[in-house]
């Protein structure tokens, strides 16, 4: 990797090279039966990992598991599984 | 070398009337008082910058060492008894 | 003597708790913060008198221990890298106030780029500001350090604030066995701190008034003779403290198995423990090396320096960290207190922003030192990158 | 054209020479009047800058550093207390490797506090990988502002420009000030690589763990050295432009001398007058004084000073514990050089104590006795120091 | 309403904040509401770290970080190398974290609105010195557990009440200072859109609740966040030209101890602390005209 003088990064948003998924221990399931596509979840996702729809999509790439998503949703459409490695 | 002793205390001063030297060679202009038109209200004692003025029981008194002439108690003076005047 | 195994910082809140510390002021910075949580977890739950300061910078910090110390207090606090150099202004003040503080500082790296791993570049950038600096290379040492910077900054003739540094991570957050004194013995090594306060409503003293030209540099002169006093009282407190508690450190400076060396190395901190190792190594295969471990960087140990290397050839100094355009830091102090001797040194500059300085690096430093016996270096100054 | 200018009207006119766009500063004894002047020629619309009267020094850096990022030259001045304020930012801003350049009125620092000049403030921070300059006059002050910035912008690196406070800041001598068009021709305008801008987003001041950081470091070791060949073609430029001369250290009858002075700053020219003199008595004595502290002239001063037998250093600061900073890094240099002069470094002028041409007499026979029996036995002493304030026998 | 809400994310997955922290949503939300003409100053803290791992970088706009204290001076820097440069229509965005705010970077926000700088300065405050591990800064809330006020037998928590910046960048007379929270982000991106709107220093106050500092479940972050200002220990307001108006009421105010409750650094309150807590709570809405 070749170092800018003054470590100045010049690719915004990089930080996508770095999957966070390794982190969780539960994921969130969609119920898209349930969703009404009201959009708290994408709204309130600290990680952006949801993208809006009905049903919404998860980028299970990145998502750390937090619940936050599964706990907001109105519908009760979303619930933590836990997550099993492969 | 004889061990050395350390300073007690870092840089301090103790307070004095005139430590840091007399100041009247600053003014060019001095307050004289007109003792008949004082009413003894002390707001020239009060106003003084320079603690230049005390009260007595005849009225104030000019401290001429430490009076640096700004002429503040002249222009407070309500009896306007105080004038400032040439060297 | 209990003995327990303990991190670096948390050696350090019991080093001030037994040194009866008064006041402590303290903000939180990586790695630091966990010697003030310690410390305030005695204040909660009652083991420690003292009166943990929770002001808003590093800045605010020195302030409050100058407000402190000059009021005869005995005072203490800790910071590393960024917040060390934002109070850069206060720590000139208060060893120019002759105040007797004791800081502890948690050696990290000065950004940017942001790093929060350990160097000497904070506690080294400070060799001007006229406070004591002394290096310690394990957690037993580290308290050790801490009783004895009370007992030499409140010294008559030292009258100085000390900073005592620790590698962060490598010691700090790194668990040791540690043996803690009692505190009747530290009180015995360490009387209570009776400073008379500086002010005092019944005698009203105006502090730090300005000289003018025709007096400002006797008081800096002041300074360098407290720093000359300091030169015996720091071996002499660690005389006593090796006499009371068993373990000692030498004074100002280590020399280790220099006995027929021809080549030395000589670093600071928590490295020092690597190098003896790879002297042991080295000399069982017959080289001829040595190392010296420099625990005082102020005051300069010149005078013990030049009778360390009588015999030496070539001397290396470590150097973690770097004046920008120049080199080493110590390198310069060793070159001026070499200059007599025909001593050739050798500059690196290693193991920067948390980067190991391992067994080779150290072995590859005593080679190029030993190669340097005949050829001199075309550089000086070399980075171990 | 000439005019009598003092240091900070000389910084301020440099400045303005500069075209910079940004001005971000904090008044501090001796330095206000470049903070002054700079603000009565925006307010003139002589200078068309934006001008952020901060609320400290420590902001005073940052602001800069803010505006340099965005793409805008800048400038700053200070002293003393308000450069250690701010020394947190002189890292910040070489770490970042931003063209900044700040005028320094060396003042002493405190306590007890003095606002009178010597060298201890600019001393105080030589590590934070700033170029550092040192002056000894004031015509030299205003070239140094303009050389510095070519010389920050080409290589991306702050410059300080230090020149002694009340000796130089608040005494006017005659200054050549040159033409804007010439200014103009000398120095291009700012550009930085990866400026501040919503069109090409950047992260400036990351972090940088510990498998990269080393590196970085390595990187502004590299720049400030290599910023000794730019200062010297920064100098030729110069002199092709304005027919002055500046390079890293200044040599006055040094080549044949046998003893030699070194210092730096104002202290230089009172040097000369007392080398003049012993030259006319047939005594070899010699000058060399450095300008640039930082980068450090390793090569230059083992040539200037390899041939004498003797130097003898002023300099009006101390690292207490050890020795003068010039000193130490003088050694430095010398330390694997075979035929090394004899080193003695003389502490002077701290807290604006006048340094007498006395003293410097004193300096030149203790060196002389020095190279007579061949050794220094006391390396480091204290010149014009009043005993009897003191108490005691030096 | 809801188109109001932009698609694009300014700050990228990806970076290294715990799970459900409030602090990068607040940051989302914002850059979601100012769009991609912004330059962020941002002060060393929770946000300045996880997102800036060398070589990647979270931010989607132009970012600078140089120290603790300076986040609105380097901003004051940015803003007017822009007016020199005739740069029309980006706007300098500071951000900084509580202690960043309250403590150590007051003096430099201070001189920054004074001074009358064209930025906007969002403080996301988790109510504690999170990066550092928890250390009790000014904006804790009284009673609180840190690291640095430990609950033992002779001290419990934090002694002193929390610091009102909003209260103090109102006094220099900034001409709009609004508080939000990461529970109502159409507030907060509203407040957001009305101080990008505004010439001059604005100030946004954003209630981030933080699950490892306040010992709460991470998915319950927002639901903590809502409590705080359904319980009025958290009220959301906007003052433009001085003049206090609050945003959301909410209809029935609920105990406090239903928030207090939720949070593992509130487990030590007694009763009578509650109680204490409740009294200033209440005097407070009263103040404000909240119900």
């Amino acid at each position: 990797m070749k170092l800018t003088p003054g470590a100045v990064i010049t690719e915004p948003g990089s930080t996508t090279r770095y999957q966070t998924n390794g982190w969780r221990t539960f994921r969130p399931a969609v119920d898209s039966g349930k969703c009404t596509g009201c959009g708290l979840c994408w709204l309130y996702c600290p990680d952006a990992v949801i993208s809006r729809g009905k049903p919404p999509g998860v980028d299970y790439r990145y998502c750390k598991g937090c619940g936050i998503c599964a706990n907001e949703c109105p519908a009760k459409a979303i619930t933590m599984v836990p997550e099993e490695r492969g | 070398m004889k061990s050395w002793r350390g300073p007690p205390v870092p840089v301090a001063a103790r307070p004095s009337v005139g430590s840091s030297g007399r100041t009247s060679s600053w003014r060019i202009q001095k307050p004289v008082v007109n003792l008949k038109r004082c009413t003894r209200c002390r707001m020239c004692w009060i106003f003084c910058p320079d603690v230049a003025i005390s009260f007595t029981k005849r009225g104030p008194a000019i401290n001429h060492d430490y009076c640096k002439g700004c002429g503040i108690c002249a222009n407070e003076c309500p009896a306007k008894a105080i004038t400032m005047e040439a060297l | 003597m209990v003995a327990r195994v303990m991190s670096g910082n948390e050696v350090v809140a019991y080093g001030v708790k037994l040194s009866r510390a008064e006041i402590v002021p303290s903000y939180p910075i990586t790695p630091q913060t966990t010697i003030v949580e310690q410390i305030a977890e005695f204040i909660a739950n009652g083991e420690m008198r003292a009166e943990l300061m929770r002001v808003e910078s590093e800045y605010a910090a020195m302030g409050a221990c100058i407000g402190a110390s000059l009021m005869g207090a005995r005072t203490f606090t800790a910071t590393s890298s960024q917040g060390l150099a934002f109070m850069h202004e206060l720590t000139h003040w208060a060893a120019g106030s002759r105040l007797p503080i004791v800081m502890a500082v948690v050696n990290r790296a000065m950004a940017p780029p942001w790093n929060i791993w350990a160097d000497q570049q904070d506690v080294l950038s400070q060799r001007d500001t006229g406070w004591l600096s002394l290096f310690c290379e394990t957690n037993q040492e580290v308290l050790d350090t801490c009783i004895q910077a009370f007992r030499i900054s409140e010294d008559r003739e030292v009258l100085l604030p000390v900073m005592f540094s620790l590698d962060g991570f490598m010691l700090s957050h790194t668990s040791e066995p540690v043996e803690l004194p009692k505190q009747g013995d530290v009180d015995g090594f360490l009387p209570e701190s009776r400073r008379p306060p500086l002010l005092d409503v019944d005698h009203p003293t105006t502090l730090f008034n300005v000289p003018v030209p025709e007096q400002y540099m006797e008081f800096r002169h002041w300074i360098e003779k407290s720093m000359d006093a300091a030169r015996r009282v720091i071996p002499k407190a660690d005389r006593e403290f090796k006499r009371r508690f068993g373990r000692g450190y030498r004074g100002m400076l280590e020399p280790y198995w220099l006995e027929g060396a021809e080549v030395a190395l000589l670093t600071a901190g928590s490295v020092c423990g690597t190098v003896r190792d790879v002297v042991e190594s080295l000399r069982k295969r017959g080289e001829k090396v040595g190392m010296i471990k420099l625990r005082s960087f102020r005051p300069f140990p010149s005078e013990e320096l030049r009778r360390a290397c009588e015999g030496l050839r070539v001397l290396g100094v470590a150097d973690r960290a770097c004046s920008f355009g120049m080199g080493g830091i110590i390198f310069s102090d060793v070159s001026a207190a070499l200059q007599p001797l025909n001593v050739r040194v050798l500059g690196f500059i290693a193991g920067l922003g948390g980067r190991d300085i391992t067994h080779r690096d150290i072995w590859r430093m005593f080679k190029r030192c030993i190669r340097a016996i005949e050829v001199t270096p075309a550089r000086a100054i070399e980075w171990f990158v | 054209m000439k005019q009598a200018l003092t240091g900070n009207e000389a910084a301020a006119i440099a400045a303005k020479l500069a075209r910079v766009k940004v001005i971000s500063a904090y008044p501090i004894t001796p330095q206000t009047a470049v903070v002054e002047r700079l603000a009565e020629f925006v307010a003139n619309g002589e200078l068309d800058a934006e001008f952020i009267k901060v609320e400290s020094e420590h902001s005073a850096l940052s602001a800069c550093i803010g505006a340099a990022a965005t793409g805008t030259r800048t400038f700053t001045a200070t002293s003393s207390q308000g450069l250690m304020l701010m020394s947190e930012m002189l890292f910040v801003a070489s770490g970042l490797r931003l063209p900044i350049v700040m005028a320094n009125a060396n003042r002493s620092l405190s306590a007890p506090l003095s606002i009178w000049c010597d060298q201890q403030d600019s001393m105080a921070v030589r590590d934070s990988g700033w170029v550092q300059l040192y002056c000894e006059n004031n015509q030299e002050v205003l070239d140094s502002v303009l050389q510095a910035y070519r010389v920050a912008e080409e290589l991306l690196l702050p410059v300080m420009v230090c020149f002694d406070g009340f000796i130089l800041s608040h005494t006017a001598e005659p200054v050549d000030i040159p033409g804007q068009a010439e200014v103009d021709e000398f120095l291009p305008p700012y550009k930085l690589p990866n400026p501040l801008d919503p069109c090409r987003p950047v992260t400036m001041g990351p972090v940088g763990v510990p498998e990269c950081y080393e590196e970085f470091r390595c990187m502004l070791q590299e720049a400030t050295r290599a910023s000794k060949e730019k200062l010297i073609e920064v100098g030729r430029a110069f002199w092709k432009h304005f027919r002055r001369r500046y390079g890293l250290i200044e040599r006055y009858r040094s080549n044949d001398a046998d003893v030699l002075l070194l210092t730096m700053g104002s202290l230089g020219s009172s040097a000369k007058d007392i080398v003049d003199s012993y030259r006319k008595r047939g005594e070899k004595v010699g000058l060399v004084r450095v300008r640039s502290f930082r980068p450090f002239p390793v090569k230059e001063l083992i040539d200037a000073l390899g041939s004498a037998k003797a130097v003898s250093v002023l300099e009006k600061d101390v690292s207490p514990g050890s020795a003068g900073a010039l000193f130490l890094d003088t050694a430095a240099a010398f330390i694997n050089v075979k035929r090394a002069p004899l080193m003695l470094d003389f502490i002077c002028g701290l807290g604006g104590r006048d340094v007498s041409s006395l003293h410097i007499r004193e300096a030149v026979r203790a060196a002389t006795r020095a190279a007579e029996i061949g050794e220094v036995r006391k390396a480091v002493r204290w010149l014009g120091l009043r005993e009897k304030l003191v108490g005691l026998r030096i | 309403m809801r188109e109001e809400l932009v698609e694009e994310e300014l700050f990228a997955p990806g970076h290294r904040a715990c799970a459900g922290c409030g602090a990068t949503l607040a940051v989302r939300l914002a850059l979601k509401a100012l769009g991609k003409n912004v330059i962020v100053a941002n002060a060393t803290g929770c946000v300045e770290v996880i997102s800036t791992p060398y070589p990647e970088t979270a931010w989607r706009v132009p970012w600078i970080h140089a120290a603790f204290e300076n986040a609105a001076a380097v901003a004051s820097g940015v803003e007017a190398a822009l007016k020199s440069l005739g740069r029309r229509g980006v706007k300098v965005v500071a951000i900084a974290g509580d202690g960043g705010t309250a403590d150590i970077g007051l003096q430099a926000l201070s001189g920054a609105v004074e001074r009358g700088h064209d930025f906007i300065y969002i403080c996301y405050d988790n109510e504690a010195y999170m990066n550092t591990g928890i250390q009790r800064s000014s904006a804790t809330p009284f009673g609180a557990w840190t690291t640095t006020t430990p609950v033992g037998r002779v001290k419990r928590g934090k002694d002193r009440p929390k610091k009102d910046v909003p209260a103090i960048i109102a006094a220099h007379g900034a001409p709009y200072v609004a508080t939000a929270s990461v529970a109502y982000p159409i507030d907060l991106i509203k407040k957001l859109r009305k101080a990008a709107a505004t010439e001059g220093p604005t100030y946004i106050h954003i209630h981030c609740p933080c699950p490892p500092g306040w010992r709460f479940d991470s998915d319950k972050m927002i639901e903590v966040a809502r409590l705080a200002v359904l319980s009025g220990a958290w009220i959301l307001y906007e003052i433009k030209n001085g003049r206090l108006n609050v945003t959301i009421k909410p209809p029935k105010r609920r105990p406090v101890s239903d928030y207090l409750k939720m949070q593992g650094r509130f487990k030590h309150l007694t009763d009578a602390e509650i109680a204490e807590i409740q009294r200033t709570v209440d005097e407070r809405c009263r103040h404000l005209g909240v119900g």
